[in-house]
C-alpha cells in the first residue's frame, strides 16, 4: 500500500538565478521529482503592442529593438520587410546585403548568450564568460557602425540608419576568423565535457510533432530533426542567395530532440552563420542605403503578416494598417513566448535540476515573452 | 560492461580536456579595460548623451515630433518686429525664442530619431555617458540659454506686440469701417 | 546593523576613525542581488564579464537577498514586478543600497506615457540611492553608478544611518 | 501549394454558410472570414485534410475593430458600443508549405469565439493573450484565465480599464496602492 | 603537540590555548586567503583580473568583506525555528573545525597524536551533516530543505568511497595515526604512498597505478564531502539559491562560508597525509644539511601548508572549469562508479601487500 504523500509546491522565479529573467514557474514536486510545471508570464509585460498604436510607423522602430533585446536587428529586421511588403517598397541591394550580414551578427551573439547562460545554468560558469567575451567583439562591430551597443534601432523601413563604418568589412573578416577556434574551444571545454553530455543528454525530448502542433520554430524545433528554417522555406530578403546548411539534432549523445540536440543546434547554427557572412561580406555592392525610405510613411489600408527566423525561432508580425500614419494594429508573434508553451509538455517526470537545463535549452527572452 | 568502462574513461578524459583549456587561460592576458583608470576611444558614431548647441537652434519643434518618448519639451515665442535673433551656422535666420528647451534623460531612450530632422544640425547624440544622479530631477537637462527673467520678458513682449497689433488692425478695421460708411 | 546598534550620539576621533573604516568596508564589498529584469540585466551581466570585469570593485552577484548589499533594477519594473522587488528589499539587511539602473527603472523610460502596466520609476516603491541613465547604460556607466554609490558610502556615518 | 482562392472553394464546398466571404481588397493578404463558433470544425478540417494539413498556428491576434458608435458614458469617458472584436488567425503548413489568413469576427458586448487549443496546443496562450488584452471569451478553453497581466487587476480596476489593448481603454488611477499614469 | 608546549611553557591553560589557536588561525587565513585565491584564480581562468581596486592588488578584499559583514544586520524571516537555525552554524563550524585536532602540521604541530587520527576525522567532520541538516530545516525555506536533503545524501554516500580507500592505506601501513602514516614517508618524494611507499621492491612497482587509482577516488569522493563543483549540488546556485544557506545573513552566513574552506583545507590536507607524505619534504631539509635542528618543524609546517594548498588550488581548478552533476548522477557516481573501483582497488592493495 502506498503511502499518502503530499506534493510540495515550489515557486521558482521571478527572482531566480536561472529563469533567464523573470519567469515565475511553480513547480509541483514530490521530493526531487517535478510533477507539473505552470509558468506565470507577465512580469515584463511592457505594453509594446499598445505603444505601436500610439506610434508613427518609424517611431515603432525603437521599440522593436527592446522586444528580443539580445537580437535587436532580427526585431527591426522583421518589422521593416513587414511594412515595406505593406507599402511595396524595393530597397537597393547594399542594404539587403548590409542587413542580411547585420543579422547573421546578431545572429551569432544572440546564440553566443543562449549557450553561454545554457551552461552556466548546468554549473559551467567559465564558458559562459569567454562567450561573452567574444560577444563583445560583436557589439564593437556594431557599436561602431550604428552608435549603441544593444539596441540599434538600425534597420529603418525602406533603408538603414547609417552607412556601415569604412572598417566594417576588415573588422568582421576579422572577427570571422578569430571566432572559428573559439568554437572548436567551446566544443571541447563544454559540449562534449561528459558531466554536460550526462545533464542534457535524453533530457527534456521533445517530439517532431509535439513541437509542430505547439508551434515551436527556430532551433527548438530543429533539434527536434526537422528541417526547417524560414531563411530556406520561406525566404525573405536576399538568404536565397547564400550557400548554407540548415543544422538539426540528430541524437548525436542521446535521444533525437533532447537539450543536448538543441544545444547544439545553435552551435552549428553559429559556424553557418559564419559562412553567410563570409559569402556576403565581400560582395556588398555600392549605393545609398538611405535612397529607399519614403519621405512619408502612410501605408495604404490592409493586414500584412511577415515573419523573419530571429535566434530564437519566427519572429512574425501582423500589422494592420488603416491607412493612416500610426500602425491601427501590431501583433507580435515571438518565438520565445509560443516555444516557453512547450515546457510544461517537457518537464513532466524530470528532477529539478533538469528543469534549469531543459528551460536554459529553449532559450526564451522574457522581453519578448510578455512584449 | 564496455560500455561501464567506456564511461569512466570518457569522464575522467574529458574533464582532463576541460582542465587542459582553463590552464592555458590562467596564463592569457586578462582582456579586462580597467575602467575608471582606463578609458576606451568610443566610436564617433556614439550614441549617448543628446547635445543641443542653442545657437543654432531655430525652435522648429521637429525633434521633439520625431521623439517616439516624448521626451523633449520646446517651448517658444514669436520674436516681434525689430528684434534679430541672429542666423545659425548654415545660414538659416531665427524667428523664435526658445525659452525652454529641456530634455529628460530619465525618459530617454537614445533612439537617435531627433537628430535627423533637425534642419540645422544642432542636436546631436555626444559619447558623454557618465551622468550618474543621485537625485532624478537633476536628469533633466535644460538647455535654453535664456534665463526665466529673459524668457518671461519675451513672453510679456511677444504679447504686448501683438496686442497692439491687434489694436493697430482693430484700429485699421475701424478706419476702413470708417471709411467705407461714407461711401455706402 | 548588527552588532553596532546603538548610535553615537556625538563624534569623536574614534568614532571618526571607525566610521571611515567600516565605510571602506561596506564600499568596497558592494554584494549586487543577483537580479535581472529586461534589457539592462544583458548589460549588467556584461559588465561582470571579462571585458568590464565587475569583481575588481569586489562586486560579486549574491543570488539570495539575505546575503546581498545592492540591488540593481536593471530593467522595466512592470506593475506585476513591483511588489516583487518590494518584497526583495525587504529580505535585505540593512545597510543595502539601490542602484536604478537605466530609462526604465529611473521613471518608466520609454514606456512612461502608454505604458499601462509599467511602474514609472522604481523611486515610488523603494528608496534609490544613485540613478544611472542610458537606455541601457553602457557597462561603462554602470561602473560609474557604482563609483558615485561608493562616494556616497563614504560620506556615511555611524551616528547617522542613511538606510 | 494552395493559394487562398483554393481554399476557399474547398472550405465553401465543405462547410457552406459557415464561411463567409475572402476578402481580396487588402494589397498583400487574403482573408477568409468565418463564423466565430465553426472556427473549431474548420479548423481540424483545415488540419486533417490531407490536401491542407495546416499542421501549425503561427499566429493568432486579438483585434478591437473599433467600428462602433463613440459614445460618452456617466462620467465623460469615450467608450465604444456595438461593433466588433476581431480574431486573424495566420495558419501555416510545415509539410505543404503554404498559408492562409483566417478571421472571426464576433460582437463587442458579448465576443465569444470557439478555442482551437484542442487543435493547435499553440492556440492556448495565444487565446489567453487575447482574452486578457482585448476580452475575447474563448469558449472551451481549458485554462482561461489572464496571462499577461496581474491575476487580480480586475479587483483594482474599473469595467473601463479591464483589457488595455481594446482602443477605448483608459488607465486606472491606482493598482495596489501604486500610481499608474506618469 | 600539547605535551611539547607544556614542557616549554609550563602551564596546562596557556599550552592548551596555544594547542587550539593554531588551528584556528590557520582556518581563518585559510577563508581569507582561500576566498581571495577563489575569486583571483576564477578571474585568470575566465580572462579577467579579479579584485584589485581594494588594497594593493585586491588584497584586502576579503578584509572589506569580513568587516561588511560584521556590519549587517541580522535579518531573519518570523517562521523560523531559531534555536535550531542560531545553533546550525557553529555546529557546522565546530565539526569542520575539531578535525584539525587530529592534523599533523609537522612533527611537532599536532594538535593530539592519536592512535586512531584518520578514524576520528572521519568520524568528526560527519557532525557538519547534522549542522546542514539543521540550518536546511530550521530555515523554513523549502530551497534550504531541498539543499539539505541534497547534502546529507551526498556527504553520507560519499564518506563510503573515502573510507575504503582509507582503509587500503590502513592496511597498507598497518596503522591509523596519521602522524605515524605521515612518517612512514619521510626522505625522499620516492617513499610517498602514491609511489607504493618506502620499502622497495616488486610490491612498490605493482603498487604505483593503484595507490594513483586510489588516489583519484579519494580526491573525488573528498571533493563531493565539501560540496564543491562539480558536486556542489547542496548549494547549486542556478537551481536552489544557494542551498541551505539561504536564509542566512551576515556573520551567521559567514561562519558556513569559513567552515567550507576549513573543511576543503582540511580534506587537502587528508588527501596530502594518506597519499603524498604529509608534512615531509620531498628533498630533504635543509635543518637537516646545515644542522639546525629546530629548522625542520618549521619546514615541515612549510611542506604541509604547500601541499594543502596545491590541493585547494585543483579544487579551485576544477570549480571554475567543470558543470554540476545532478543530483542522481551524484549518487550513481558514487554507489556504481565510486565504490566497486574502490573495492577492487582495496583488494589488489590487499593481495599486492601480502606480496
Amino acid at each position: 500500500m502506498a503511502l499518502k504523500t503530499e506534493h510540495m509546491v515550489l515557486n521558482m522565479g521571478p527572482q531566480h538565478p536561472s529563469t533567464h529573467g523573470v519567469l515565475r514557474l511553480e513547480l509541483e514536486i514530490e521530493g526531487e521529482l517535478v510533477n507539473k510545471v505552470t509558468p506565470h508570464l507577465g512580469y515584463l509585460h511592457r505594453c509594446f503592442e499598445k505603444h505601436a498604436e500610439a506610434m508613427q510607423y518609424n517611431q515603432v522602430v525603437p521599440y522593436t529593438d527592446r522586444l528580443d533585446y539580445l537580437a535587436s536587428i532580427g526585431n527591426n529586421f522583421g518589422y521593416a520587410l513587414a511594412v515595406e511588403k505593406l507599402m511595396g517598397i524595393q530597397v537597393p541591394e547594399r542594404v539587403e546585403y548590409i542587413r542580411v550580414i547585420m543579422a547573421e551578427l546578431q545572429r551569432i551573439a544572440s546564440h553566443l548568450v543562449a549557450i553561454g547562460s545554457n551552461g552556466a545554468d548546468i554549473g559551467a560558469l567559465t564558458p559562459f564568460l569567454y562567450l561573452f567575451r567574444d560577444r563583445e567583439h560583436i557589439l564593437s562591430i556594431i557599436e561602431e557602425t550604428c552608435g549603441a551597443r544593444m539596441l540599434y534601432n538600425y534597420i529603418w523601413i525602406g533603408g538603414l540608419s547609417h552607412d556601415i563604418h569604412p572598417d566594417f568589412v576588415r573588422k568582421t573578416k576579422e572577427f570571422v576568423n578569430y571566432f572559428k577556434p573559439t568554437i572548436v574551444e567551446l566544443d571541447n571545454l563544454l559540449s562534449f565535457n561528459k558531466i554536460f553530455i550526462e545533464r542534457t543528454a535524453n533530457i527534456g525530448i521533445l517530439p517532431v510533432d509535439t513541437a509542430i502542433n505547439f508551434g515551436a520554430s527556430g532551433p527548438t524545433l530543429r533539434g527536434s530533426g526537422i528541417k526547417f528554417d524560414l531563411r530556406r522555406d520561406d525566404p525573405y530578403s536576399i538568404y536565397d542567395r547564400f550557400d548554407f546548411e540548415i543544422p538539426v539534432g540528430k541524437g548525436l549523445m542521446g535521444t533525437v530532440g533532447d537539450c543536448w540536440d538543441r544545444y547544439n543546434v545553435r552551435i552549428r547554427e553559429m559556424e553557418q552563420s559564419l559562412r553567410i557572412i563570409e559569402q556576403a561580406v565581400d560582395n556588398i555592392p555600392e549605393g545609398d542605403v538611405q535612397s529607399a525610405i519614403p519621405k512619408r510613411i502612410k501605408p495604404p489600408k490592409g493586414t500584412v503578416y511577415k515573419r523573419v527566423e530571429n535566434p530564437r525561432g519566427e519572429l512574425g508580425y501582423f500589422i494592420i494598417s488603416d491607412g493612416t500614419v500610426n500602425p491601427f494594429r501590431v501583433k507580435v508573434r515571438a518565438p520565445s513566448f509560443v516555444n516557453l508553451e512547450v515546457l510544461g509538455e517537457l518537464c513532466k517526470g524530470n528532477l529539478v535540476a533538469d528543469i534549469i537545463a531543459i528551460l536554459g535549452s529553449i532559450d526564451i527572452v522574457l522581453g519578448e515573452v510578455d512584449r | 560492461m564496455n560500455q561501464y568502462f567506456k564511461n569512466t574513461w570518457l569522464g575522467i578524459y574529458t574533464v582532463l580536456v576541460g582542465m587542459k583549456i582553463t590552464f592555458k587561460h590562467l596564463f592569457t592576458p586578462a582582456v579586462t579595460i580597467q575602467y575608471p583608470e582606463v578609458k576606451l576611444k568610443l566610436p564617433e558614431r556614439e550614441r549617448n548623451r543628446l547635445y543641443v548647441n542653442m545657437d543654432d537652434c531655430i525652435g522648429c519643434d521637429q525633434c521633439s515630433r520625431a521623439c517616439p518618448v516624448n521626451c523633449i519639451e520646446i517651448e517658444t515665442v514669436k520674436s516681434i518686429t525689430g528684434e534679430d535673433l541672429g542666423t545659425t551656422s548654415n545660414g538659416k535666420k531665427k524667428a523664435l525664442w526658445v525659452t525652454k528647451f529641456n530634455i529628460d534623460f530619465a525618459k530617454c531612450c537614445y533612439c537617435q530619431l531627433c537628430v535627423f530632422p533637425c534642419p540645422t544640425d544642432c542636436i546631436y547624440m555626444t559619447d558623454v555617458f557618465e551622468f550618474s544622479e543621485y537625485d532624478r530631477n537633476n536628469l533633466v537637462y535644460k538647455f535654453a540659454t535664456l534665463t526665466e527673467e529673459e524668457a518671461s520678458e519675451k513672453k510679456l513682449n511677444f504679447e504686448k506686440f501683438t496686442a497692439e497689433k491687434e489694436a493697430q488692425k482693430a484700429e485699421a478695421a475701424a478706419k476702413q469701417k470708417d471709411e467705407q460708411k461714407p461711401a455706402s | 546593523m548588527g552588532l553596532l546598534d546603538k548610535e553615537f550620539s556625538d563624534g569623536n576621533i574614534v568614532i571618526a576613525k571607525v566610521d571611515d573604516l567600516f565605510n571602506w568596508a561596506r564600499l568596497s564589498s558592494v554584494w549586487q542581488l543577483g537580479f535581472g529584469l529586461a534589457c539592462c540585466a544583458i548589460e549588467m551581466m556584461a559588465t561582470s564579464m571579462s571585458h568590464y570585469d565587475f569583481d575588481r570593485f569586489g562586486v560579486i552577484p549574491r543570488n539570495t537577498p539575505r546575503q546581498a548589499d545592492a540591488i540593481i533594477i536593471s530593467g522595466t519594473v512592470t506593475l506585476k514586478m513591483a511588489l516583487r522587488i518590494k518584497r526583495l528589499y525587504e529580505q535585505m539587511p540593512d545597510p543595502k543600497y539601490i542602484i536604478s539602473m537605466g530609462s526604465c527603472a529611473n521613471c518608466g523610460g520609454p514606456y512612461w506615457e502608454h505604458g499601462y502596466h509599467v511602474l514609472k520609476g522604481i523611486d515610488r516603491v523603494i528608496p534609490v540611492d544613485v540613478y544611472v541613465p542610458g537606455c541601457p547604460p553602457r557597462p561603462e556607466a554602470l561602473l560609474e553608478g557604482l563609483l558615485k554609490l561608493q562616494e556616497k558610502i563614504r560620506n556615511e556615518s555611524l551616528r547617522k544611518k542613511s538606510a | 501549394m494552395k493559394s487562398a482562392e483554393e481554399i476557399f472553394d474547398i472550405l465553401k464546398k465543405k462547410f457552406g454558410d459557415a464561411v463567409l466571404s475572402l476578402d481580396k481588397d487588402t494589397p498583400v493578404e487574403q482573408i477568409i472570414s468565418i463564423d466565430p463558433l465553426k472556427i473549431n470544425l474548420i479548423s481540424k478540417y483545415l488540419r486533417e485534410n490531407p490536401e491542407l494539413q495546416f499542421d501549425s498556428l503561427m499566429c493568432l491576434s486579438g483585434v478591437d475593430d473599433a467600428n462602433g458608435i463613440k459614445v460618452k458614458d456617466a462620467e465623460g469617458n469615450e467608450i465604444i458600443e456595438g461593433g466588433t472584436l476581431s480574431v486573424y488567425y495566420n495558419l501555416h503548413s510545415v509539410s505543404l508549405k503554404h498559408k492562409i489568413t483566417l478571421k472571426v469576427s464576433t460582437p463587442r458586448n458579448d465576443p465569444q469565439i470557439e478555442s482551437l487549443e484542442k487543435i493547435w496546443k499553440s492556440a492556448n496562450w495565444h487565446e489567453r493573450e487575447a482574452f486578457d488584452l482585448i476580452g475575447i471569451k474563448f469558449l472551451n478553453h481549458p485554462d482561461l484565465r489572464r496571462i499577461l497581466m496581474p491575476y487580480d487587476w480586475d479587483e483594482f480596476t474599473e469595467e473601463i480599464s479591464r483589457h488595455p489593448l481594446r482602443k477605448d481603454y483608459k488607465n486606472p488611477e491606482f493598482y495596489q496602492g501604486m500610481k499608474v499614469p506618469y | 603537540m600539547y605535551q611539547y608546549f607544556y614542557d616549554l611553557t609550563g602551564n596546562t591553560i596557556i599550552a592548551t590555548l596555544i594547542v587550539a589557536v593554531f588551528p584556528l588561525v590557520n582556518v581563518l587565513l585559510v577563508a581569507l586567503i582561500g576566498v581571495y585565491l577563489e575569486r583571483k584564480v576564477s578571474a585568470w581562468i575566465q580572462d579577467r583580473i579579479g579584485p584589485n581596486r581594494t588594497g594593493p592588488l585586491g588584497l584586502f578584499q576579503t578584509v572589506a568583506d569580513f568587516l561588511k559583514m560584521l556590519q549587517k544586520e541580522d535579518a531573519t524571516s518570523t517562521e523560523i525555528d531559531s534555536k535550531l537555525y542560531n545553533i546550525a552554524p557553529v555546529l557546522v563550524f565546530t565539526g569542520s573545525f575539531a578535525a584539525y585536532a587530529a592534523i599533523p602540521f609537522s612533527s611537532k604541530l599536532i594538535g593530539s597524536e592519536a592512535d586512531v587520527g584518520i578514524f576520528y576525522v572521519l568520524a568528526i567532520s560527519s557532525l557538519v551533516v547534522g549542522g546542514i541538516l539543521m540550518a536546511g530545516w530550521a530555515s523554513n525555506n523549502k530551497y534550504s530543505m531541498l539543499g539539505a536533503m541534497r547534502s546529507a545524501a551526498q556527504i553520507i554516500s560519499y564518506e563510503i568511497p573515502t573510507a575504503i580507500i582509507v582503509l587500503s592505506i590502513v592496511m597498507f601501513t598497518g596503522t591509523l595515526s596519521l602522524d605515524k602514516i605521515s612518517d612512514m614517508q619521510t626522505a625522499s618524494f620516492w617513499n610517498w604512498n602514491i609511489f607504493g611507499g618506502a620499502e622497495l621492491g616488486l610490491t612498490k612497482f605493482l603498487m604505483i597505478p593503484f595507490m594513483f587509482i586510489g588516489f583519484l577516488i579519494i580526491f573525488i569522493s573528498t571533493l563531493a564531502e565539501v560540496n564543491r563543483t562539480p558536486f556542489d549540488i547542496p548549494e547549486a546556485e542556478s537551481e536552489l539559491v544557494a542551498g541551505y544557506f539561504t536564509e542566512y545573513c551576515g556573520m551567521k552566513w559567514a561562519m558556513f562560508m569559513l567552515s567550507e574552506y576549513g573543511n576543503m583545507f582540511a580534506v587537502s590536507a587528508i588527501v596530502s597525509i594518506l597519499f603524498f607524505g604529509g608534512y615531509h619534504s620531498p628533498i630533504g631539509y635543509l635543518g637537516n644539511s646545515i644542522g639546525v635542528e629546530w629548522l625542520i618543524p618549521f619546514e615541515q609546517a612549510f611542506w604541509f601548508l604547500a601541499k594543502g594548498w596545491f590541493f585547494i588550488l585543483v579544487q579551485m581548478w576544477l570549480r571554475w572549469t567543470l558543470p554540476r552533476l545532478r543530483v542522481d548522477q551524484l549518487m550513481s557516481l558514487c554507489w556504481k562508479y565510486l565504490i566497486p573501483y574502490a573495492f577492487v582497488n582495496l583488494i589488489i592493495i590487499g593481495i599486492i601487500s601480502l606480496l
